[in-house]
């Protein structure tokens, strides 16, 4: 399949993408970089000149640090356990043939339409506000104390806003994937005995794996820049307790506008990033190339 | 154990009527071979059987029972499906296993079953493949395997040995009515190996255009084919069939003789006539010669002929195995019958 | 000519831009590009253009807060071309001097606003509680108490508790300011440590579990001008612009419920917390189009704007506290009932001396430098966590004033 | 597949479905809902017949122009995608039907480079915007999300193309077709639902974009979420209208995708391998 | 037109090496066929040709030209595969157009060629479905079909008939043999059908695990195989090989005698047997005997011969046609030669 004629061919074809994600990587990252070494205040002209690893040492004895790495990881394996299971589950529920199939999917991957502030306005106001969100016209309605799920559960409902955001994606990558299986390998199954949860765990599973990967992988991607969403809804709080990585930065880089502190904190973001990629990567990127 | 009815069944897709209507009866333990023109309905015919499409009339039983509605899974039945239909991501050895780890057969046993299928399908090396990496006839010989291993209330082959060499087709051949003779289970087989057909067959069931022309033993078919369709689709090269003078002499429309019945010389005979192809393959020789007054004729005969492109030679029938038809098709009598 | 200005979307600031082709009528050779963005939005982004020079705007809408920091930055123009008729000395002085920095006007402000309680007159009176002229925070605490009935769905107070330097930092700090609390001495140290803040911040913490709303800590201004709005709250002590809107029968059920009285005090301390604010018009160093900016914001700061939406829109909708003179107008008393507490709640402001300790800073809800913004966001995370009944009060002062000490000496205050 | 299944099978998954899709889709509703009502009916508490009044929508039209940042959300976020498209299309072919060692490292770098929080990088990408002139401008703003997007579609395509079986693409070439007409008559109608729905996700993605979005416009060039983040949170009663002003903002993706759905989830069908 | 060359070419996957080493000439013109052993490498050995593979060593050329790195739409082939490969998007017009709209043929033209195409191949009903919509049979004609409307250099065609039935299989023959006369065009054809291989080939290609065993005209191969491996794949059934004293009476390691080359009667012969097995096809029958002192035989004989398991039969080699075989496989003299 692969001869040499095509596999020269194959690097002319990515030439294009390969050296514009490079410009656009190296850039803007060798500023970073450069602005990461200097004392460099927005709001403050005058504080300038090199400053060595000053501003990567007072962000990550930043009180929130540590909390903030770790609200970014349950964030990120919360939200991706949620909308690929519920992917999968989803996918294949839509995959049966049913009444109105259109409307449900469009009705299912309507989320992914909603931009992040507006799906985090649309949570905290209307659905989870404790004085009149529904949820809480839901428990008044069987005689229970509304939750406050901001002050109570703040990650908790973080993750439950932008799962229900990822959510249409997993679900229409998976089902677009689940519905290139081959018909006759289906049939074959059925005629070995296989009911239907084994043609799901020996069929469908490992069709769908490498569509499972790229949902996983894609996601973490945009999950670990989630920002917006706290912002709205919560402010990183209370205390710490909703408090990510990229918020911090946000914190450093928007509302102290120390450029050299978050890009200090960028170049951080980026290397606990590679190293979840990298250990994503290990766990499940073989399913890449089968 | 495996008798198979088929009621009224018929089969239509969109608009096109694939199956008209077919009654039919497997016996229980019976090698049922499917012949008949590509395209003429036999895959959809065992896909019907299988399950795997919904009957547009009549209904399929199973000893007895009324399957018609049933999943394929509640069938107990095993396929070896035209396209071969692996599993693309399970090595070779899963690839057969699977329907035995469905059964929640133990590992040891399954074990024993696929290495001992591997053997004799001769897939021992590759048993660590995935399909991918295979050549077209060991894809086919998975599939295969993947059906033999089990043990189901019938077996349904749909063109198993197509991409075997002729060697390898043979052994498989003798694999299969072993396995038949050992489990005495149901068999229902779709092949376009005359050889194939005549050899594993109790019954061939001749197809045509979704209906069935005839049923019968494969001498049977050999001998006494019904009409004309049957005639010209069993035995290869097929019967001749001539029309005219020839024919009416022998109170028939249409006269059809085996190439194999005509004696050949290159002194003389009833009918003369002038090579046009002569193919050596051999064992035999096939002649197509141009014969006065009567047409294109085809005749075979034992190893070497010495003849080309041009020769004159003379060609008699055994008129003892004539066969003849009248305007509608149909055999009349049976001249075959006594040979 | 075109103008591009960047605005925040309240409601007097939309007006204003249903009301700018009168202006444009008046001045055909300048177009206006509107930019309207939510308030922390438009503070990022006009900052980071400002910031680097981008001079992508021509007026800005910013705070007092950021007026005085940008002024001594050299990023924001002196408006000396306001024209002859603005009458400077018109605007009210606490906001006057909020935006003049070495006696050089920068912004002219827009609207103003202090903070204020609002109360539900009905409410009290079934309790059998009067207000008195100067509330104090004893008794704000009996009367919230009195009045919460949760089976009926009424919290004896709302107080904003979303975490941010605009949010709950704001009603803090005024609640400590006239707890006697400061954020800084004059060395620039941070205060927490000190007993007023702990007062104040557990007085603050105890009232609204004793009366407050559920979901307090994520309630800011909107959240909690919504309960009232719905009768929900007894008390709201929040920006005297709020008045309008609770007065408003179209929007509010309890319009003609309301009564208002001046901002709290401690026992026997006269200050009133010292919340002062007003959105602003400025335009920046990198503008090309000074003179028609100026132009503009003569206009749209002017008396005869506020004549204009009184004419349109009646009384109630002119932008209020940055003229004595709206103040001294009759029709306006005699519309807004609300005139006179905001007037009276301005006028007891003073942010160059917010507290009775001495102060390094300006700002009164606020503290006028640049790093508070971080801090300030920090501090009301660490101070929600405690509404949310996630941290306890010393444990959030402690760490408040561990991480506002660490953020100035990276600031390399003192200075 | 070829059998028909029973009634109810079919009623049993339909029900299912639609529990699930309704819950999902329940906020999204209510907003619709909530800006169908007056603003103190939006706030009264559960209730999901609103009286209909326009009021809301009228407002938001009157406040806000709405044409200007509906066109730009368009040619941002179309433009952007179908640039990035053609520039991932070759790029995924070679990846998924030439593969080399280094193929997945390749990949994964790619979608590194979205690993660098967006806030980090404002003060850099600003300065880049301000001194090749093209803050709010359509042409920067398409340029960097199609760089934001573009690995994203180069892994989506990368997925669907290797669903294909590469026998077939090497019929076209034995057929006689060269580079551009095997992608062009072969690969891509095999792969349009693949396509389809990278090329609908990525719209969606740009659409809603609302960082660089916001950041890098003023007024020519700012798209919706632009439009969306002057109603949020203003001062005063605003769901009614943030609702109204919301479903504006998604009611023209959503139309999108209702008439591609098919398209999106219609499966590669590779009937005549064996 | 359509030379080419194999010099020292090799492939290997992986660990396997497929391929050892080949070289091979094709001739112009030359109608050549491929056979062997499932997965022995034909067609590893066409895609090498077509340049779907890369080569592991050695070189392609083409009319001399060396091709080795060229790409498969740059060396003007046409291709049958195996799998089919059918563009399933498109219907079955389309997929035969397709090869003709590359080369920018005109839209008239394409159409009578692609209707002439579906004509021969019985396709004319079929020419608006898609490949999902047809029988296996009719699948692989429309593949047929792709590759036959073109004129290529040299055409590849790998087991092309293998899912038809015998006579459209026996008119497809005659329409390739056509096809070749009239173009003169090299085809490399692979098949597992003996009758194919015999009647089509100019030039028979033996391989077995990547290696030429043979080359040689068909009855070449027949009568005078190389080797053990030639002898017993070539023919059908396969030969009788005989070992131990019998062969050492002819001087030779082994004996090979062809099924077809025994003469059977029920009194008197040089052998004695026990019949085994009688598959009766109607114009043969094959026998399987259990002979003494010499082991298990198949014979084939015309027509009906009435035996049934356990029958004694004599049987008689035709020792003029006797092969045989050195310890290391290689034939010795020949004998049948003479045939
Ligand atoms: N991608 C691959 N990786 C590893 N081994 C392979 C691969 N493709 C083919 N093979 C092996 O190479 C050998 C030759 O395969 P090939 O397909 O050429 O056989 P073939 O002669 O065409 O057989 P058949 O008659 O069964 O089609 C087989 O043993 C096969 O298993
Ligand atoms: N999904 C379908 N839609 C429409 N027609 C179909 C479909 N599947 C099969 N057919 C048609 O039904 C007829 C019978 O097909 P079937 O596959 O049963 O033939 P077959 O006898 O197995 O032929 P072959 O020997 O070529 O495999 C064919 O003419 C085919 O074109
Ligand atoms: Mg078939
Ligand atoms: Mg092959």
């Amino acid at each position: 399949m692969a001869t040499q004629n095509t596999k020269t061919l194959a690097r002319l074809m990515m030439a294009p993408s390969v050296l514009l994600l490079l410009v656009w990587m190296i850039v803007p990252l060798a500023m970073t970089l450069w602005f990461s070494f200097q004392n460099y205040n927005l709001l403050d002209p005058s504080s300038d000149g090199f400053t060595g690893f000053f501003n990567y040492e007072y962000f990550y004895t930043d009180p929130a640090f540590f909390q903030s790495v770790w609200n970014t990881l349950v964030l990120v394996g919360g939200v991706l356990l949620i909308t690929v299971i519920g992917g999968i589950a989803i996918a294949l529920l839509l995959d049966q043939p049913i009444f109105g199939q259109g409307i449900v999917r469009i009705l299912v991957i309507s989320p992914f339409f909603v931009m992040p502030p507006v799906a985090a306005l649309i949570w905290k106001n209307m659905i989870m506000h404790p004085g009149y969100g529904v949820l809480a016209d839901i428990s008044k309605f069987f005689g229970l104390q509304p939750v406050d799920w901001f002050a109570s559960y703040p990650l908790f409902s973080i993750v439950v806003i932008v799962a229900w955001q990822w959510l249409p994606f997993a679900t229409l990558i998976l089902l677009t994937a689940l519905q290139s299986l081959d018909g006759e390998q289906k049939e074959a199954a059925e005629m070995d005995g296989a009911n239907f949860i084994n043609r799901f765990i020996y069929l469908t599973l490992p069709h769908m794996s490498r569509a499972i990967t790229v949902v996983i992988l894609i996601q973490t991607i945009f999950l670990l820049g989630v920002y917006a969403e706290i912002l709205v809804t919560t402010n990183g709080g209370p205390g710490y307790a909703s408090t990510n990585l990229a918020y911090l930065i946000y914190r450093v880089a928007l509302l102290n506008y120390d450029a050299g502190g978050a890009a200090a904190g960028g170049i951080i973001a980026v290397i606990l990033a590679n190293i979840v990629a990298i250990f994503l990567m290990r766990a499940v990127g073989k399913n890449l190339d089968r | 154990m495996g008798r198979i009815t088929l009621k009224n069944v018929s089969k239509t897709f969109g608009e096109a009527k694939v199956i008209p209507s077919i009654d039919l009866e497997i016996n229980d333990g019976e090698f049922v071979v499917f012949v008949g023109p590509s395209g003429c309905g036999k895959s959809t015919l065992l896909r019907l059987i299988a399950g795997l499409e919904d009957v547009s009339g009549g209904q399929i039983l199973i000893d007895g029972k009324d399957y018609t509605n049933n999943a394929p899974a509640e069938r107990g039945l095993a396929m070896v499906f035209q396209s071969y239909a692996l599993y693309p991501h399970m090595t070779v050895r899963n690839n057969i296993a699977f329907p035995l780890k469905m059964a929640k057969m133990d590992k040891a046993a399954i074990d024993k079953k696929v290495t001992d299928a591997a053997r004799v399908l001769n897939l021992t090396d590759y048993l660590e493949r995935r399909p991918s990496q295979l050549s077209g006839g060991q894809r086919q010989r998975v599939a295969i395997g993947r059906a033999i291993v089990r043990e189901p209330s019938a077996f349904l082959f749909d063109e198993p040995l197509s991409n075997l060499d002729a060697a390898l087709r043979g052994t498989m051949r003798l694999e299969i009515t072993d396995l038949h003779h050992q489990l005495k289970t149901t068999m229902v087989y779709v092949t376009h190996d005359q050889i194939e057909a005549m050899t594993m067959a109790d019954k061939i069931v001749v197809l045509n255009r979704g209906n069935i022309e005839q049923v019968g033993s494969p001498l049977e078919l050999y001998r006494s084919p019904r009409n004309l369709f049957v005639a010209g689709f069993i035995g290869s090269p097929k019967m001749n069939l001539i029309e005219g003078a020839y024919a009416q002499s022998k109170g028939a429309k249409t006269a059809g003789i085996r190439p194999e019945h005509l004696l050949l010389s290159k002194d003389s005979g009833l009918w003369t006539g002038t090579v046009t192809v002569a193919e050596h393959l051999g064992a035999d020789t096939f002649l197509h010669a141009n014969v006065d007054g009567i047409g294109l004729i085809t005749a075979r005969c034992d190893g070497e002929f010495g003849v080309t492109y041009g020769d004159r030679i003379y060609l008699t029938p055994d008129e003892g195995k004539l066969h003849r038809f009248d305007g509608r098709g149909l055999a009349i009598g049976n001249a075959g019958l006594a040979a | 000519e075109t103008l591009t200005i960047a605005t925040v979307n309240n409601g007097d600031m939309v007006r204003m831009q249903a009301m700018a082709p009168e202006f444009t009528k008046a001045n055909p050779d300048i177009q206006i590009n509107w930019v309207t963005l939510e308030e922390n939005v438009l503070r990022e982004r006009v900052t980071t253009d400002i910031a680097t020079k981008g001079g992508q705007y021509d007026i800005l809408t910013i705070g007092n807060y950021e007026v005085p920091i940008w002024a001594k930055q050299g990023w924001l123009l002196e408006l000396n071309k306001l024209g002859d008729k603005y009458d400077a000395n018109d605007l009210l002085p606490a906001i006057k001097g909020g935006l003049t920095v070495n006696d050089k006007l920068y912004a002219a402000p827009f609207y103003g606003e202090s903070a204020m309680i609002m109360y539900r007159k009905d409410l009290f009176d079934k309790a059998g509680l009067k207000m008195p002229e100067n509330p104090t925070w004893e008794f704000i605490g009996d009367a919230a108490r009195k009045i919460t009935d949760r089976k009926g769905d009424v919290n004896g107070i709302c107080l904003r508790g979303k975490a941010g330097w605009g949010e709950n930092m704001a009603f803090i700090t005024a609640l400590a300011n006239s707890y006697g609390g400061r954020w800084f001495d004059e060395k620039w140290n941070p205060q927490f440590d000190q007993p007023e803040w702990k007062e104040a911040l557990q007085f603050y913490v105890d009232l609204m579990k004793d009366a407050g709303p559920s979901g307090a800590s994520s309630n800011g201004f909107n959240e909690n001008l919504t309960l009232f709005q719905q009768g929900k709250c007894g008390m709201w002590m929040d920006a005297t612009v709020a008045a309008s809107f609770v007065s408003d029968p179209k929007d509010s059920k309890v319009a003609d419920k309301v009564g208002y009285a001046i901002f709290p005090t401690k026992g026997e301390m006269k200050n009133h917390g010292n919340w002062l604010w007003s959105w602003n018009l400025a335009v920046p160093a990198s503008s090309k189009k000074s003179d028609a900016a100026q132009k503009f914001i003569s206009w749209a700061t002017s008396k005869e704007y506020t004549q204009l939406v009184a004419s349109k829109e009646g009384w109630t909708a002119v932008p209020p506290g940055t003229r004595t003179s709206l103040y001294n107008n009759e029709e306006y008393k005699k519309a807004a009932a609300f005139a006179g507490p905001t007037l009276a709640a301005m006028q007891a402001a003073d942010i160059t001396k917010p507290t009775v300790k001495p102060v390094p800073y300006t700002g009164g809800q606020f503290v006028a430098i640049p790093e508070f913004q971080a801090i300030g966001t920090n501090v009301g995370q660490l101070f929600s966590a405690v509404i949310a009944g996630q941290s306890t009060v010393d444990d959030a002062l402690a760490q408040a004033q561990r991480a506002t000490q660490r953020e100035m000496k990276r600031a390399g205050y003192p200075k | 597949m070829a059998r028909s299944v029973t009634t109810r099978h079919k009623v049993t998954a339909t029900i299912f479905a639609w529990i699930v899709a309704l819950l999902i889709f329940f906020p999204i509703l209510y907003t619709i809902i909530t800006s169908l009502k007056s603003e103190t009916e939006a706030i009264a508490g559960f209730n999901l017949l609103p009286s209909f009044t326009l009021e809301s929508y009228i407002t938001v039209q009157t406040q806000r122009d709405y044409l200007t940042p509906f066109m730009n959300s368009v040619i941002i976020s179309v433009g952007s995608t179908i640039l990035a498209l053609i520039i991932a299309v070759p790029s995924a072919w070679a990846m998924a039907f030439s593969p080399t060692k280094r193929t997945k490292d390749i990949l994964m770098w790619m979608l590194s480079t979205k690993m660098m929080p967006a806030v980090a990088v404002l003060v850099p990408i600003y300065l880049i915007f301000r001194d090749l002139g093209i803050l709010d401008s359509r042409i920067g703003l398409t340029v960097v999300l199609m760089l934001i997007n573009l690995p994203i579609v180069v892994w989506m395509l990368y997925t669907y193309f290797r669903e294909i079986p590469g026998e077939i693409l090497e019929a076209s070439r034995m057929d006689g077709a060269g580079l551009w007409q095997e992608i062009v008559y072969v690969l891509t109608p095999m792969a349009v639902p693949g396509i389809a729905s990278t090329l609908l996700l990525n719209i969606i993605l740009a659409w809603n974009e609302s960082f660089w979005t916001i950041r890098l416009t003023t007024t020519n060039a700012a798209p919706l979420t632009a439009f969306i983040a002057s109603f949020s949170s203003p001062q005063g009663l605003f769901w009614a209208k943030l609702s109204a002003a919301s479903t504006m903002a998604i009611a023209p993706i959503l139309i999108l995708g209702w008439f591609s759905q098919k398209q999106l989830v219609r499966g590669l069908t590779f009937g005549a391998v064996k």
